[in-house]
């Protein structure tokens, strides 16, 4: 007998109505590309256990132009994936104090983004170190 | 209200998202540009008879099982949460092709590098 | 019509419809307790709150000091008895919110930090930032969740009490989002509905602060009491009439005319120093503060802006961090109001309508003259504000006298019993006829919009910081006019759901008779005292016929009945009020007359 | 008003359940001074132009929680948003995205506030007090903790936010959980055990996303992508912990 019908809109399409929303779905579709990347991994370990012969098929592969297309495309989604990674990290920390203050969320992205250059080179580096 | 068993789901996500997010591009950019390529490193950096080595020291192994795998629950993770967003909401087959295809995977490596010996 | 069966209702989910809630609850977890707001408590107009609420706290304050900081300021218009429960009982109110998880600005070895507020001797306000409304507000709500037996009805609008043998005994109300009536039995109801801010144009209060309750329980015969006490609040944003607290002041901020001068000091709060001193200058009551606006804007020392003439509230001194450790929502509503960072440039304030002293006429205990009605909160009249209430003594009104209220609704529902429950429902049903009248009228003309903003005006006319005889009258016979015009008013929406235009109709019926008993009981105040100041030869407070609270009656159609009821005085002589050095000088002397007197 | 009168147009979503099958848009023109908030420009638009546009607010200063609504697809607060930033070229509000439309740019508020009732939003103490004993200590960056989430004035802008409630209204949401993690940081409280019970579920902070839009349209700084982000590590480790601890009364 009520006179009430709420109505619910519906979500079609919702991740295009807003920029922010579209950034999110970029930052989540990185996900596509690290699997496709650890599938490529993952088959060169199978590779690996499979002899020689089959694992420089492997390595010849890699360097075709369409595997160096995906693999320079798969490094500009990662690159974003850290960038966005560490965007989000000061939300899933505990709010801290350094010396009775606040730390700011800048600093906690700044310190993460910072933390991966170092990582990165520091990989770089050894891989260079084991194989001069 | 029911517990939740996304923790062991975001666990491995969080390591992966983490792992992918301070050496992925550095990883990437040797694997698959620099060394095809021959640019910078050395022509037989990822020769078969190096990387076996590497594969069958127990670091090594640790480092490639843990790369693969952990990209691969990470990515898993975000698959699910994609599709759910996509408005896919048939729940157990999203979560058996995303989890399932990770959990594949992660067994194949440990089998791979099992199979390559110590 | 849906029917439900409480042992207490309660009219408004503010902060004093909530505590006396939890008060009935506590009391015995076995009456029914419905809780009825027009909107979700949390959006209650306490919400709006900054600056805090008073209870002696310092070991330097003492209970006397809050009863004459209160009388005084008050203009001894104070029921002394009530005052003194009143302190009595603030703190341990103040701590009960503490320990329900208020969080209240802390010292930095962990106990609760006060500060100053106006006419306040000690800095005796306990303050949340300054959302300190908000924050009591939002405990107190999220609080009586935990309370099973109060079934809150959220979003129902009141439009009448059941009056029946003598007593009240129940209310009707509107289901907002359907439009269907609910008659809500009671043995006891109290109305905690809030002031009447809007029947004034330039206001610091919410659209819904709009004297229902006082409307409601004032037609069943219960007298309005003290009417003519309206607040002005000096320090508020030109235009939209949204506060700056008076904890701006508290903290130290300057008000300035537009030579840059404090002009407070000509009017005998001086003298002027360059740190706040409590009761002086800038902490002066509101009332003195706001006429010395008006004084100010006379002669021609105001500044003119786009909203009229205004004065600085200049803060800058307080330094960026203080400001925003303090004051942030002072802050943030200068910054995206005005276009104005308090931290370098001053704020442009003038005084605007805030609060409604008077209220339904109740005694110390809540009780009105109607058996089975209480009231609490700043729609009722319960005694300890008088002619001025002074800043942060409202809240904690909230919270002691809304137990009590509970308190005493709880002893006496428990004692009766329901009476003729077959009249009751026809009452409702002659009731919901009226309401359902108001948008029902096809062939109305009048214009809701246009109706409201006339009388608001005329309010602001006649009965602002300064009044006269003429100006009252032709408020008066402007208010006739209006409340016939509003018989033919006109709803353009006829629909069931969620229809606010007829509620909005309905509230200026409530608003037009409110303004009535104010603008009467105004007229026949023949002195000045408090917030009641006029210019028309009666200037000096008048003890002699006047130290009486005025009480107005409803005559149905016609103008209020003006009556005058007793002021009880226990300890407080009346004597002068006065702030600043000669309010010390003031107090010193009395100190010597009653050691004389002692000795 | 002494400047010469600007006209700006408001499109606003309306839906009336009695006579509207589904919201439709209705255009206003509404004569504005660059002091006016969207929320008297609707006001304007009710008292002169159409009385049957219906819409909540109170207290104008953005405190009240009541206002919120989409302006310009964004959920704003429509009492501190200004109709200058949207001259010349006009607006369009409609009711807060996600939520179900009572009426016009009202929306249904009940089931966030079923929500906000179930997780215990009140002091469950950890030791008790008596009022004789007087306030419980606490000091500033105790507070601190958990000041900034209990700054919510539950206007619900982030449930309009937030695409995982759009997508899932069983998810409690951003500013319920921002409370619930309001109360467990409170140092005060003891009730943590009691409210992590929902806080564990797939409706709880396992609904989110991490999305994070929530935060950047809060009002008042809240951060609920924070209170609920910084609580899936907590919820990880009770998880993996909860058979070793002992005493845990949620095993
Ligand atoms: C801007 C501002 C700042 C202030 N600052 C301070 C301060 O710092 N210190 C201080 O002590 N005091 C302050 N005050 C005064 C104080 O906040 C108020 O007096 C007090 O909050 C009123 O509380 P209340 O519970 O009586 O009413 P409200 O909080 O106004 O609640 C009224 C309730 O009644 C309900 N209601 C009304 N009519 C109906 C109806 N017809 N049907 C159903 N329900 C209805 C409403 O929905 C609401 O729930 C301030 C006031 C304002 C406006
Ligand atoms: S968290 Fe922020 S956006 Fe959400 S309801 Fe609370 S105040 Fe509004
Ligand atoms: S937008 Fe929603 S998904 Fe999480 S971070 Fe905020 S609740
Ligand atoms: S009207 Fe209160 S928040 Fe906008």
């Amino acid at each position: 007998m009520s006179n009430r019908r709420p109505y619910v809109r519906s979500m079609d399409g919702w991740w295009k109505r807003d920029a922010y929303f579209i950034r999110y779905m970029a930052r989540e579709v990185t996900a596509v590309f690290v699997a496709a990347y650890a599938i490529v991994l993952l088959f060169g370990l199978v590779r690996l256990a499979q002899g020689e012969a089959a694992f420089n098929g492997w390595l010849q592969y890699l360097k075709t132009p369409w595997m160096l297309v995906f693999h320079l495309i798969v490094l500009g989604t990662f690159v974003y994936h850290t960038w966005s990674w560490f965007n989000i990290m000061p939300k899933t920390m505990p709010i801290m104090f350094v010396g009775g203050k606040r730390v700011q969320p800048g600093t906690i992205t700044g310190s993460g983004i910072a933390a991966a250059v170092v990582a990165c080179l520091a990989v770089l580096l050894i891989v260079k170190g084991m194989h001069p | 209200m029911k517990r939740s068993n996304e923790p062991i789901f975001w666990s491995l996500f969080g390591a992966g998202g983490m792992l992918a997010a301070l050496i992925g591009p550095a990883l990437v950019f040797i694997t698959g540009i620099a060394v095809p390529l021959g640019l910078i490193y050395a022509p037989d950096t990822m020769s078969y008879n190096n990387m076996l080595a590497f594969a069958q020291n127990w670091a090594g192994k640790l480092v490639m099982f843990g790369v693969v795998a952990l990209f691969l629950w990470h990515a898993a993770h975000r698959i699910a949460i994609l599709l759910h967003d996509f408005g896919v909401h048939a729940v157990a087959a999203v979560k058996l092709f995303s989890y399932g295809g990770a959990f594949l995977g992660t067994v194949i490596a440990g089998y791979a590098l099992l199979a390559v010996g110590f | 019509m849906e029917v439900f069966q409480a042992d207490v209702a309660i009219v408004g989910a503010g902060g004093a419809g909530l505590r006396a809630a939890i008060a009935v609850a506590e009391t015995d977890p076995k009456l029914k307790i419905a809780l009825i707001s027009k909107v979700y408590p949390m959006r209650s107009h306490t919400v709006a709150a900054e600056g805090g609420a008073a209870g002696v706290t310092r070991t330097d304050d003492s209970l006397d000091y809050h009863f004459d900081d209160t009388v005084h300021g008050g203009d001894w218009l104070c029921e002394q008895d009530v005052v003194e429960y009143f302190v009595a009982h603030a703190h341990e109110e103040l701590v009960q919110m503490e320990h329900w998880g208020c969080p209240w600005s802390r010292n930095d070895d962990g106990h609760v930090n006060v500060r100053a507020f106006g006419g306040m001797k000690i800095e005796r306000t306990w303050f949340a930032a300054d959302k300190s409304g908000f924050h009591m507000l939002h405990t107190l709500f999220q609080t009586s969740i935990k309370y099973p037996s109060i079934k809150r009805f959220d979003e129902y609008f009141c439009t009448d009490l059941m009056v029946e043998d003598g007593r009240c005994q129940g209310v009707l109300a509107i289901q907002i989002a359907t439009g269907e009536f609910t008659l809500i039995e009671a043995k006891a109801v109290i109305i905690a509905t809030g002031g009447a801010g809007r029947v004034f144009r330039e206001n610091t209060n919410g659209g819904i602060v709009t004297g229902d309750g006082m409307a409601l329980a004032y037609r069943h015969g219960v007298p309005l009491r003290d009417m003519e006490f309206m607040q002005y609040h000096p320090t508020c944003m030109p235009g939209t009439g949204l506060l700056f607290t008076e904890a701006c002041r508290g903290e130290g901020g300057f008000l300035l005319n537009k030579d840059g001068y404090r002009y407070l000091q000509d009017y005998g709060l001086g003298p002027a120093e360059p740190t706040p001193r409590n009761k002086a200058m800038e902490l002066g009551p509101r009332d003195r503060l706001s006429q010395a606006f008006w004084h100010e804007k006379k002669k021609g020392r105001t500044i003119e802006g786009p909203h009229g003439a205004v004065v600085n509230l200049d803060l800058r001194h307080l330094g960026a961090a203080k400001l925003h450790e303090r004051l942030p929502l002072i802050c943030e509503l200068a910054e995206e109001f005005l276009g104005v960072d308090p931290a370098h440039t001053p704020i442009p304030v003038l005084p605007a309508v805030h609060y409604t002293m008077g209220g339904i006429t109740a005694d110390g205990k809540t009780a009105a003259p109607l058996p089975g009605l209480y009231s609490v909160g700043e729609c009722s009249s319960v005694g300890i504000h008088g002619a001025n209430r002074l800043g942060s003594n409202s809240l904690t009104e909230l919270i002691v006298f809304g137990k009590v209220a509970g308190v005493e609704a709880a002893k006496f529902a428990k004692s009766m019993a329901i009476s003729n429950p077959g009249a009751i429902k026809k009452q409702a049903e002659a009731a919901q006829a009226r309401a359902l009248g108001v948008v029902t009228r096809s062939d109305g003309k009048e214009r809701l919009a246009v109706l409201r903003t006339e009388m608001a005006q005329s309010m602001e006319d006649g009965c602002g910081i300064y009044r006269l005889q003429a100006d009252m009258q032709a408020t008066c016979d402007k208010l006739r006019e209006l409340r016939e015009r509003y018989k033919n008013l006109k709803i353009d929406d006829h629909s069931k759901v969620y229809n606010t235009e007829w509620l909005l109709g309905i509230e200026l019926g409530y608003l037009l008779e409110v303004a009535e008993a104010i603008i009467y009981s105004a007229l026949n105040r023949k002195e000045s005292r408090g917030s009641h100041q006029r210019l028309d030869g009666y200037e000096k407070r008048d003890d002699v016929n006047f130290l009486k609270h005025s009480l107005a009656y409803y005559t149905g159609d016609g103008a209020p009945r003006i009556e005058y009821g007793e002021v009880k005085i226990t300890k407080s002589k009346p004597g002068t009020r006065a702030y600043g050095a000669a309010g010390e000088k003031a107090a010193a002397e009395e100190r010597e007359r009653e050691g004389a007197g002692n000795g | 008003m002494a400047d010469a009168e600007k006209i700006i147009e408001i499109e606003v979503l309306r839906y009336r359940p009695e006579q509207d099958k589904e919201p439709v848009l209705q255009t206003y023109k509404v004569p504005f001074t660059d002091d006016m908030s969207v929320l008297q420009g609707l006001q304007y638009i009710k008292d002169y132009l159409d009385g049957t546009v219906s819409f909540r607010w109170s207290c104008r200063m953005a405190i009240c929680g009541s206002c919120g609504m989409m302006i310009e697809g964004k959920p704003k607060l429509s009492c501190k948003t200004f109709l200058r930033e949207y001259y010349p070229q006009g607006l369009r509000v409609e009711a807060l995205a996600h939520l179900p439309i009572e009426r016009d740019l009202v929306v249904d508020a009940a089931d966030f506030v079923a929500k906000l009732e179930r997780i215990k939003p009140y002091i469950i103490p950890k030791e008790a007090r008596t009022l004789e004993q007087g306030e419980y200590l606490q000091t500033p960056q105790q507070r601190d903790m958990y000041e900034q989430f209990s700054s919510c004035i539950n206007c619900m802008l982030c449930y309009a936010a937030c695409p995982q409630y759009g997508l899932n209204p069983k998810f409690t949401g951003p500013g319920v959980l921002a409370l619930l993690h309001r109360y467990n940081a409170d140092s005060r409280d003891g009730g943590q055990d009691e409210r992590m019970k929902l806080g564990y579920a797939d409706e709880g902070f396992w609904g989110c996303t991490a999305v994070g839009y929530c935060s950047e349209v809060c009002p008042k700084g809240v951060d609920p992508a924070n209170a609920i982000n910084q609580n899936k590590m907590n919820s990880a480790i009770n998880y993996f912990t909860r058979f070793v601890t002992p005493g845990r009364a949620d095993k």
